[in-house]
């Protein structure tokens, strides 16, 4: 075989057969075995969590299960909505901020005061003031992402550096073009910095949304599991949004590799 | 040559009582006060000075991205508004959009200026790129180019605009010492070639010689110009100059200024300022 | 000449502002605030921008009435449940349960962020400094992380009896992960010359890890606190929401079960002013232990 | 004075690292005899292998084949190499004072954490150092507020502190503007006609190799390998006039021309790499 194809099996080997990933995989092992013990021998606060084994069975039941998958698009619509609005709004407010001194001066006061408030605290004024409960988790899932995004582009487009913009106006910019080819691009990064944790955080606040008030979604279905006995899908459930909120995460990164090949090489 | 343009433009730069503060009563910086000098049209005029002495704030005034709080800036004899295509800033460490290839970066003012026809705008970006030697490296981003190429992106990126008045930030800060002496004597007979209006800005005394037909001593905080020095070597330069009698001279002419500037900078708390005045003392008080 | 190296003695400062002191300074600072027409406008649109926020609020939830918005506790309504000395709801600043509540919340706070910092940041600082112990955590941590911490909720009550430790146990969740991945981020991002360094000049491993790793990474340590902090509040409240017999979290559930809407305002922007007080506290002790790095820019 | 130490001796060495299954040959077989108490300069374009062999002499890396030896013992070879230790001080190209200490933390640092002197012997140690070196004054700032001068000149104090047999420096004047550079360069002349230690000196910069050292090394670019060996027989101690010497006219004369070619195509060479 040629030499090339060679080499980049040999990359690829040294790459998953490595003492990192071994050592990785001894201790994942080595917990699975604690955690099953745990249950055995009623080590203290094991003893209470379902094991691995039972969890197993329970897997294989509800992968099957077109309700279970049902719950996935429930938390995955309600986080689209959410993270999206937040988007739509958060971006351009804080390229309007970083770029207007006087809507920013007016504006930043009144922001970082309601800032600190976790976005949780705003649940119950949320169900009070939107008609159905749909919406009201919406809007604090809205409010999760939302500061986060704002505060991540207004740092970003503001810390953008003066030579940049100085730069392009000598050369012959128009405020347009200062604003799409030069703020915009260089305030991207920050944005998707902004995206992923807001990510993050939207789906902490969906998953306590739908255990305080969905009826539907993997929170709910995590919730209901406690409530209704079945423990080991308390952990399948919990495995669900970790993966989902992995994905989620993933996405982000990926569309900013596309959006940003400067960044790519180096 | 790509920009063969029509006639020569005259361009002549006039400073008269410019002074800039910063911050506020009693804390205010004064950082130029009573600024005055002309960039001669055609001529490479040098500016150095201390580090900190105001340099930046100067040329952030001359390009017109600041207003000054007293004095005025004349360009042929028109008073200087605000940024203007016909004045080029080069900034320090480079200045090239990350985000754009080297391509992109050149061809940047003409795209934006939307008055010459897109193959037109091709053709030029290739002769100037072809001119630095990029003419390769024109897919690249600027994080995938040596110093030294990115400072030669900068120079092409500058040409295409043709500016009336190029003003150059001490432009190789930050390059080794190998690859600042390179560019330096490439910068030198690009500079040589255009013959325009050039303000260089710098800290290093032998690159201020090596490229100066006209040598600005500013002083320290607030800034103002202490001395004009006309360096008459000869055109076109080369770095063998650095070792003639007619140099030195010069240069000892210069740093007997800067000196007097030093101890004051570094009486005001500048950190480099105490090199500059240790580094004069080895060199000239002692050898007296 | 001379053969000594020492170096010309330093004028002295003759700046004659350098040696105002630090109260002339804020006085003038102060003034300036105040005179200077373009800050003095900043600082008139910052509060007015406060103002306009509260006038909004009023003219749709009192003046106005606006449809839902009427349903909603204005700002009147609040303010002077707020200050009363008999509040209708039984919640004011001058009731002990108002201050029950933070200080139940704080306490939480204080003991789920020790831990995790107790445990979090030595842990961070291992796995940086070492390789077989970060290949060997490592792996656990990332496959936890992206589980939200308030996902953990069902399972720290089985986990834990008690009332008080689940609502603990998910606060110092959070809070860990954010310590221990930015401590370890921090010794990642200490420049390796320091390392070697210290090895040529002939440091140990211990004396690697105290006088390097831990001084060095402390920059990173202390943003990772300040995140900590933030994500701590964020799931004390959940929990509280969910089980508790006090805190701010359960006032705001409380009130909104006993339709009783102006506490659960009072009940937020206490929440607000609680968590952002732990977070400058938290700035103030890094700015004091990292003198190095604030004393250099001077 | 009594007998010196720090003989360093290359035989042979080449270094070759394997990133990706590529195998990229650093330093190709390279010989060089550095004599007891001597200032080698390596001279060689930026990038050509130089930090590599320095590298493998304090004991950050191993080597592929041949050996080097300090004072007769064997220092790295093939499947051996000697941990960094404090008779082979570095200095860093940008400097590795820990900012989080004070100049006298930083200085008395080695002699600490070796337990050859107690925190008080130490700091009387470094206080009468500092002083001879002229640094008394800083000995309480911490190395922000130092200007970049003072920081490479308390480096080198640090270095000394431990009374190395070889003072390893890798570029350390790279970033400082030309006068700057002049004043540590007498620094660094004084340290070493009081000191005698065998100095082991990477730069680029061919005026400084000339002015400071006892013996130029020029290197070719990738892989690096010994092209000349200049000595330089200028009097010490050195000092600025020794710049404008006819002697050193002449010796520098005729090497420039020979190393400027030599950085030209590395120079060249490097943009090609990138295209």
């Amino acid at each position: 075989m040629s030499t090339g194809a060679n080499a980049a099996l040999n990359k690829l080997r040294k790459k998953i057969f490595n003492r990192t990933v071994l050592r990785g995989t001894v201790s994942v092992c080595l917990c699975l075995a604690l955690w099953e013990l745990g249950r055995a021998f009623k080590l203290p606060l094991l003893e209470a969590m379902p094991a691995p084994s039972e969890i197993f069975g329970v897997i294989w039941k509800l992968v099957v299960d077109p309700k279970f998958w049902a719950n996935w698009g429930a938390s995955y619509q309600r986080v689209l909505v959410g993270f999206l609005a937040a988007q739509v709004v958060g971006i351009p407010l804080g390229l309007a901020m970083a770029t207007s001194k006087a809507f920013y001066d007016i504006s930043f006061s009144a922001f970082e005061i309601v800032r600190p408030i976790p976005p949780l605290a705003w649940v119950p004024i949320s169900i009070i003031f939107w008609p159905t409960t749909e919406s009201s988790i919406a809007f604090v899932i809205f409010l999760g992402a939302f500061f986060t995004v704002v505060i991540n582009v207004l740092g970003g487009a503001r810390n953008i550096d003066a030579r940049f913009t100085r730069a392009a106006i000598s050369l012959g910019s128009r405020p347009s073009d200062v604003f799409f080819k030069i703020v915009l691009p260089a305030t991207l990064p920050s944005i998707f910095t902004g995206m992923a944790v807001g990510m993050g955080i939207t789906w902490e606040v969906v998953v306590a949304a739908e255990m305080i008030a969905g009826k539907s979604g993997l929170g709910y279905l995590t919730w209901s599991s406690y409530v209704g006995g079945n423990y080991p899908q308390i952990v399948v459930g919990m495995m669900s949004i970790g993966i989902a909120g992995y994905l989620s995460s993933y996405a982000i990164r990926l569309l900013g590799r596309v959006c940003m090949p400067w960044l790519r090489i180096f | 040559m790509a920009e063969a343009t029509n006639a020569p433009r005259r361009a002549e730069v006039t400073v008269e009582g410019l002074t800039k503060r910063y911050g506020y009563h009693p804390f205010w910086h004064e950082v130029l006060a009573d600024c005055s000098f002309t960039l001669r049209d055609g001529e490479l005029t040098v500016l150095i000075g201390p580090s900190g002495c105001g340099k930046s704030t100067l040329i952030n005034l001359l390009a017109g991205y600041d207003k000054p709080d007293q004095g005025r800036i004349l360009l042929n004899g028109a008073p200087v508004a605000g940024p203007g295509s016909d004045r080029l800033v080069v900034f320090q460490e480079t200045a090239l959009f990350p985000w754009m290839t080297t391509y992109g970066n050149v061809a940047y003012g003409p795209r934006v200026a939307r008055n010459v026809p897109k193959e037109r705008v091709d053709e030029r970006v290739q002769a100037l790129l072809e001119k630095v030697g990029l003419q390769d490296f024109k897919a690249k981003y600027p994080s995938q180019l040596s110093g030294g190429m990115q400072r030669r992106g900068e120079l092409a990126r500058m040409m295409i605009n043709d500016p009336a008045v190029t003003i150059l930030d001490e432009p190789f800060r930050g390059l080794d010492a190998m690859t600042r002496e390179l560019m330096q004597e490439y910068f030198v007979t690009i500079l040589e070639e255009r013959s325009q209006t050039v303000l260089f800005v710098t800290s290093e005394i032998d690159e201020a010689i090596f490229l100066a037909d006209r040598l600005l001593i500013m002083s320290n905080r607030p800034g103002a110009i202490l001395k004009e020095m006309e360096i008459k070597l000869p055109r076109p330069r080369n770095k063998d100059m650095l070792q003639t009698e007619e140099y030195l001279g010069y240069k000892r002419e210069a740093l007997e200024v800067l000196h007097a500037e030093a101890i004051k900078a570094f009486a005001g708390g500048s950190k480099s300022a105490q090199d500059f005045l240790e580094a004069f003392h080895k060199e000239h008080v002692e050898q007296a | 000449m001379a053969t000594s190296i020492t170096p010309r003695p330093a004028p002295a400062l003759p700046p004659a502002l350098a040696d105002l002191s630090f109260g002339a300074r804020a006085w003038y600072r102060l003034r300036h605030q105040f005179t200077n027409p373009e800050s003095l406008k900043s600082l008139l649109l910052g509060i007015g921008g406060v103002v306009l926020l509260i006038l909004a609020w009023w003219l749709a939830t009192e003046l106005l009435k606006l449809p839902r918005f009427e349903k909603l506790p204005g700002p009147v309504a609040v303010w002077s449940e707020f200050v009363s000395r008999n509040p209708p709801f039984g919640t004011s600043v001058f009731t002990p349960e108002y201050y029950m509540h933070i200080l139940w919340s704080t306490l939480r706070i204080l003991v789920a962020f020790g831990i995790a910092t107790v445990l979090g940041v030595p842990l961070g600082l291992f796995m940086g400094w070492n390789k077989a112990w970060k290949d060997y955590t490592f792996p656990i941590l990332e496959l936890l992380r992206p589980i939200p911490v308030l996902a953990w909720v069902p399972l720290a009550i089985l986990m834990w009896s008690g009332r008080e430790e689940p609502i603990i146990f998910l606060a110092f969740l959070a809070s860990f992960f954010a310590t221990v991945l930015n401590t370890l981020l921090g010794v990642e991002s200490i420049d390796e010359v320091y390392f070697r360094a210290a090895r040529c000049l002939g440091a140990k491993p211990r004396h690697i890890f105290f006088k390097v790793v831990v001084p060095g990474a402390l920059p990173f340590i202390f943003t990772g606190l300040q995140i900590g902090m933030g994500v701590a509040w964020f799931s004390l409240v959940a929990a509280e929401m969910l089980s508790g017999e006090y805190g701010l979290g359960y006032l705001i559930w409380d009130s909104y079960v006993l339709s009783q809407y102006s506490v659960i305002v009072i009940a937020m922007v206490t929440l607000g002013l609680v968590g952002y007080l732990c977070s400058a506290a938290i700035r103030l002790v890094g700015r004091q232990l990292m003198r190095w790095s604030t004393r250099g820019e001077a | 004075m009594s007998e010196l130490k720090g003989q360093i001796s290359i035989r042979n060495v080449c270094k070759v690292y394997d990133p990706e299954g590529v195998n990229v040959c650093a330093v190709d077989n390279c010989s060089l005899e550095i004599a007891a108490g001597e200032f080698c300069m390596v001279v060689g374009p930026s990038g050509c292998g130089k930090t590599t062999l320095l590298n493998a002499i304090a004991g950050f890396h191993g080597i592929s084949t041949g050996e080097i030896h300090l004072d007769g013992q064997l220092l790295c070879s093939a499947d051996y190499t000697t941990p960094p230790a404090a008779d082979r001080v570095v200095v860093f190209q940008n400097g590795a004072l820990f900012p989080w200490y004070t100049v006298l933390e930083n200085v008395t640092f080695g002699p600490v954490v070796q337990g050859v002197m107690t925190a008080r012997q130490a700091k009387r140690a470094a206080n009468d150092l500092l002083g001879e070196l002229g640094l008394r004054d800083i000995a309480q700032s911490y190395p922000g507020e130092l200007s970049s001068g003072m920081k490479r000149r308390v480096e080198i104090a640090r270095a000394l502190m431990n009374d190395p047999k070889v003072l390893l420096l890798d570029e350390p004047f790279r970033a400082m503007d030309a006068l700057t550079k002049g004043v540590v360069h007498e620094f660094l002349l004084q340290v070493y006609d009081r000191m005698k230690k065998t100095i082991f000196f990477i730069t680029h910069d061919l005026e400084e190799a000339m002015f400071l050292g006892s013996k130029v090394v020029i290197m070719t670019t990738r892989p690096c390998r010994v092209k000349h060996v200049i000595e330089v027989d200028l009097p010490r101690p050195r000092d600025f006039q020794t710049r404008s010497s006819s002697r050193y006219l002449q010796l520098k004369n005729q090497v420039v021309k020979a190393v400027h070619e030599e950085a030209k195509k590395a120079f060249e060479a490097g943009e090609r790499e990138l295209a």
